[in-house]
């Protein structure tokens, strides 16, 4: 919120500023190079503060509450609040694809016809992800134990337990966000079973989009404008410095876990997933539609209103 | 995205009559509190006589102890999945290491608390050792035992919240998965749940206990 | 053959911070025989608790030791039956249970149960068996710290004030009732009192302790024999040499407390040494 | 002027589930003139404490009233001073905080130091000011209490055996003390006692109260000047008269709790009445 | 991927004094964890009275505690952002929900633990009411007070790490990026910080005051 909630933002210390949220992860690379190199203070006349969250339902939550403004989310988690009745609306992508789906190295599980009987799991429940490979799986006529299926799914497995998990031998394959998809191929030597790009609406949908709130962008067009403004600069700047773009992720993590991700990690991830600022609203709305089917969703989704590019469009074209 | 009484309400109907997927998660919650707070009250209850009686396990087990448990059960969590290999063992392990604890303090001190003049009349008859320790400390120490049960009671329940989180069913699932899916009204009705669990154990275990305790004492007259 | 030896024994509590070490007595010494009945006598605070601790093995002494049947006391145990100042009930059993408790280490359940029941009737208290401690007079809790210690059937039995708080009839039924099971069983009786009488009236010697510095003023044989009547002549002379002992003990704390005051006009009022005043009880 | 109005009081316990309720006592009438020494005698358990508790507003009577001063009691409050039969002293503050406690309703910080310094050298205890109570004898806490009691100054002093736990000279001094206070001071005074030489040498009234149904038995008036001899014919006669009575209640007692074994050998040989029984203590 | 003793030491040193993540992390949850741990005391200790003082506040106001206290920190986060608007002070909020049971609770205890005799003694000197209860009954009631703090500062501690999550900053909030980025000795480096400070914590303020408060008690020599 901004005016009438003015003082809210100032409860969070920045006066007016505009709060953006995102998170430290691979495929939030344009936000975090906007964010480093300053295009959002050079583009936007208000303040910018930036506010990292370590999962989607956290993000919902401070902008359900007007901790933020704006800012990188999943689209998993904005279209569960959208149908929830809430205000938020999509203005643009930030990456899309960026899903692995990964087996363990042992577990026998070479293709998707393998999974009978198995064990995979994934981020959250109705995740992204999830409902991605539940959907492959019912093609192929398997089902999961949530549905009294023969595959067995655990939820909530985050995706830095995913590994250890794998190694102990807890669970057979993950539907895996990058780079935790191509961290345990590197490094534990996990089968890919279904590349990014063959994963059920693979390269078209978003693995991060960009939202705000309807209030938000109706009190304040001039500013979302300029944000976007400069998340296109950053899109932008990512295509073009592939090395840069992906030091400045890892610096990031550094300075907040003071840990790096391997560099050939990150490398070989960043070919999974594509930095773009094109949304395709259809895939969002067959994964919405898939999530339903899976039965993850009470009623049948319909997700008019949800997305509204056209200011990112027009400045696309420009 | 405020929850609706009516809302919750209808959510809490639905989940325990019609997709019964409340009902479940409740019973699995149930076994799963049940056991993890019977074993705290055990093992806390063993910890704090330990602590109120030897100053070695106090100063040192104790210091080990006052370490450890101001670590959440979110970071317990990936702990507890290495040790038991995910099995249902690990939330069994974080509700017991949230709910020991207040039950170790409370027994400690409960220990402590004992009048000395008991202590040596109980001695004088040939009491010694662990006799003395379940004969007449444990007893004397039961208020505060009292005090110990209710808070690790609530703390064992706050623990399988986030013990749940791990997907193996339970109300702490749902919680999630309803959070998940901004269903306030069904995290409601799950608070609801709890709410009411609390309430029926306070009124048919803990206050009659107290009750009895306190009269059987002399202390129900103190206010 | 002595039976309880206390030897050159003192007792100093460390104190605190600012708190200075205090000595309650030093070098106190005493035998007493098996089968004797000793009493303790001797102002307020002057150590007779803390002596009868220590031969309980309750504290330790911080010098000397205390040894009994030979053996030197390094703990408490059932071989000393205690009656405390305070009664030292459990106040999460009822009478019944908390005199069972006592009996529970040496007797069946059964028996434990039938001897609590004999010895709460001889102090009166049949009636109270189920109430609890909180629930009883002050007399009562006293009776029932009796009965138990007595119940125990202990060899030494080691009372500290026991009748202190009860009426003058029910006080001189356990006289007669504490005589009787001592003649009857043999015991050796260490017994802590501030009447004169009372100890005249049961024991074989009277101890009498002083403070300041605390320790063993006199000890006097009792040489009448039982029973005793408390108008005979030895009886009273023996209680006026017993009570201007213990005066002089309590006129030399009272002029340390009182210091230049004790000859003033209000303290004269107060503390005038008139001529009956050994009779007074 | 009556001071101390007890109209008609009964006190029943209820009693829990299985227990029945207990009558302690019933109709107690009793009224006590501004400025008289009253004390109360009987057997252990017959409700003197459970009176005291009445009056001091610390108990509900079942039935009727207490009033003092034409003011029914409904609490209790600083206008009655009480020394309980347990000596009640803060175990976290020490001898000097605990008597100053009681004063810093009324007095200043000054004033209260001063006070309750002064009132602890009367019950000799001035080197131990800074003592706690668990590092305290007995005698000592007892003492700390009645300090406290005293140094209140109130219009009405409750005490419950008061001197229990003091030798015999030091509970003498205190008698002097409380009857120099009583009579400089003109204090209501309700004094519990078990020593019946103790209640004829203090009070203007005897109430003497039995059990079983538990009242007052009869009450006495001492029509001896003070200062009383111990010695003279008129005090031994109503010791004699108080004693008989107080060993009818007893015996009554004592024949309902042995039932048919009263008369058995072991009884008789313990509960013999001989002739000097009355003049043991 | 288990983390390894050296390696967590080296990043508590580059995190304290290279990065200055922890450094800095460590001073915002210190700050957060004073205020709430203090405020809990406070609160807690005024319920405490209260629920132990009146029955009619035990048997209503009591229950609402009792019901509401087992609901899991991450359950109230939601709830503590809207109300407090997504400010620091739903943080506060959260750790005060945490640390103010055990307080509570414990306070609670003491009130109807105190012997009756000192409260009769008490009311003979003029003392009624409120003073009652400050002169008396919380005097009486320190051990279990001193229980109950400790109780406080762990699960305030606990409801912290839960509650820093919001992404304000803090301990909390550093340990599951740590967790997340498995850096599994940086999550050790954290635990070893948390459980440094409660032994700094339990010696210099804790024990000692328990030292002190045991021995005036007469209730060091209790075992
Ligand atoms: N823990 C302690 N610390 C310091 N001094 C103590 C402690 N316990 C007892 N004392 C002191 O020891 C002395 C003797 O105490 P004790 O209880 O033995 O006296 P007593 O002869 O039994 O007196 P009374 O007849 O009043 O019961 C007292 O002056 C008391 O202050
Ligand atoms: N809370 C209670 N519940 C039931 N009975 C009680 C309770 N308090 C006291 N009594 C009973 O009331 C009776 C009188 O007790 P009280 O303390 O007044 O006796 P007392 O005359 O002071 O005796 P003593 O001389 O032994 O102190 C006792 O028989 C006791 O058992
Ligand atoms: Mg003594
Ligand atoms: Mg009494």
């Amino acid at each position: 919120g901004s005016d009438e909630e003015g003082d809210s933002a100032g409860a969070a210390g920045s006066g007016d500023a505009v709060e953006i949220g995102y998170f430290p992860n691979l495929d939030h690379a344009a936000g975090i190079v906007g964010k480093e190199k300053g295009y959002f203070e050079e583009e936007m006349a208000a303040d910018v503060d930036f506010l990292n969250f370590p999962n989607g339902n956290d993000f919902i939550e401070a902008l359900d509450t007007g901790v933020i403004d704006m800012g990188y989310v999943g689209p998993g988690p904005a279209i569960n609040y959208y149908l929830a009745g809430g205000d938020i609306v999509v203005i643009g992508a930030a990456a899309n694809g960026a899903t692995l789906i990964v087996s363990r190295e042992d577990s026998g599980i070479e293709t998707l016809e393998d999974f009978s009987g198995k064990s995979f799991c994934t981020p959250g429940n109705g995740c992204t992800h999830n409902v991605q490979l539940e959907m492959m799986l019912k093609d192929k006529g398997m089902e999961t134990n949530r549905l009294g299926g023969e595959v067995e799914h655990q939820s909530r497995v985050n995706p830095a337990s995913m590994v250890s998990m794998f190694e102990q031998g807890q669970i057979d394959a993950a539907a895996a966000p990058e780079p935790w998809g191509t961290l345990l191929v590197e490094e534990h030597n996990a089968n890919v079973v279904t590349e990014w790009n063959d994963v059920f609406l693979g390269e078209e949908l978003a693995s991060v989009v960009v939202v705000t709130t309807n209030e938000f962008l109706e009190e304040n067009p001039e500013e979302v404008e300029s944000a976007l403004r400069a998340h296109k600069r950053a899109v932008d700047y990512t295509a073009e410095n592939e090395e840069d773009t992906l030091e400045t992720v890892n610096d990031l993590l550094y300075s907040l876990t003071q840990t790096r991700l391997p560099e050939n990690v990150l490398e070989e991830a960043w070919t999974r997933m594509e930095v773009t600022t094109e949304t395709h609203g259809e895939a969002l709305q067959d994964w919405a539609d898939a999530s339903y089917e899976l039965e993850f969703m009470d009623d049948d989704p319909d997700l008019d209103g949800f997305v509204d590019t056209e200011i990112l469009d027009g400045i696309t074209s420009e | 995205m405020f929850p609706s009484p009516l809302g919750s309400v209808q959510q809490l109907y639905i989940g325990l009559f019609d997709t019964g997927i409340l009902r479940v998660a409740l019973f699995e919650s149930l076994e799963r509190i049940g056991i993890g707070f019977l074993l705290a009250l055990l093992i806390g209850g063993l910890l704090g006589v330990l602590l109120g009686v030897s100053k070695l396990a106090d100063e040192t087990l104790g210091s080990l102890v006052i370490a450890l448990q101001s670590v959440p059960s979110i970071v317990w969590l990936p702990i507890a999945l290495i040790l038991f290999q995910g099995g249902g063992g690990a939330i069994l392990f974080v509700v017991v290491l949230g709910a020991t604890w207040p039950m170790t303090m409370n027994m400690r001190m409960g220990m402590k608390n004992v009048q000395p003049i008991l202590m040596r009349a109980a001695k004088t008859m040939g009491y010694s050792g662990s006799e003395l320790v379940w004969r007449v400390m444990i007893p004397a120490a039961i208020p505060n035992v009292l005090t110990g049960a209710r808070l690790a009671w609530a703390f064992g329940w706050r623990a399988l919240m986030a013990a749940e989180l791990i997907g193996r069913g339970g109300l702490g699932r749902t919680l999630m998965d309803a959070r998940d899916f901004y269903n306030m009204d069904l995290v409601v009705s799950i608070m609801i749940i709890i709410a009411v669990i609390g309430l029926l154990v306070e009124y048919f275990i803990f206050s009659k206990i107290e009750r009895r305790v306190l009269s059987r004492w002399g202390l129900s007259t103190a206010s | 053959m002595s039976h309880v030896i206390i030897d050159h024994v003192e007792k100093t509590f460390p104190g605190g911070k600012n708190a200075q070490p205090f000595t309650v007595f030093e070098d106190i010494s005493l035998s007493v025989d098996a089968g004797e009945f000793v009493s303790l006598l001797g102002p307020s605070g002057c150590g007779k608790s803390t002596l009868l601790n220590i031969v309980a093995g309750l504290d330790t002494a911080s010098e000397g030791s205390v040894s009994i049947n030979n053996t030197q006391v390094t703990g408490p145990g059932a071989d000393r039956g205690v009656v405390f100042q305070e009664a030292a009930l459990m106040p999460w059993m009822n009478v019944k249970q908390n005199v069972e408790f006592a009996l529970k280490k040496q007797h069946s359940k059964k028996e434990a149960s039938a001897r609590a029941e004999e010895y709460l009737k001889l102090v009166h208290l049949s009636r109270f068996l189920d109430s609890y401690p909180h629930e009883l007079s002050g007399g009562m809790k006293q009776r029932v710290s009796i009965a138990r210690a007595l119940s125990m059937d202990p060899e030494v039995l080691l009372m500290d004030e026991p009748f202190g708080a009860l009426d003058e009839q029910t006080r001189m039924m356990l006289h007669k009732e504490v005589q009787y099971i001592w003649e009857k069983t043999n015991k050796t009786i260490l017994f802590v009192t501030h009447n004169i009488r009372e100890s005249i009236l049961l024991s074989d010697r009277i101890v009498l302790m002083g403070t300041r510095p605390g320790g063993i003023r006199k000890i006097f044989d009792v040489p009448l024999a039982r029973p005793r009547d408390p108008s005979s002549e030895e009886f009273t002379a023996l209680e006026h040499e017993i009570m201007s002992i213990l005066e002089k003990e309590i006129e030399k704390v009272m002029r340390e407390e009182m210091g230049d005051d004790f000859r003033s006009k209000k303290a004269g009022l107060l503390y005038n040494s008139n001529s009956n005043m050994g009779d007074h009880i």
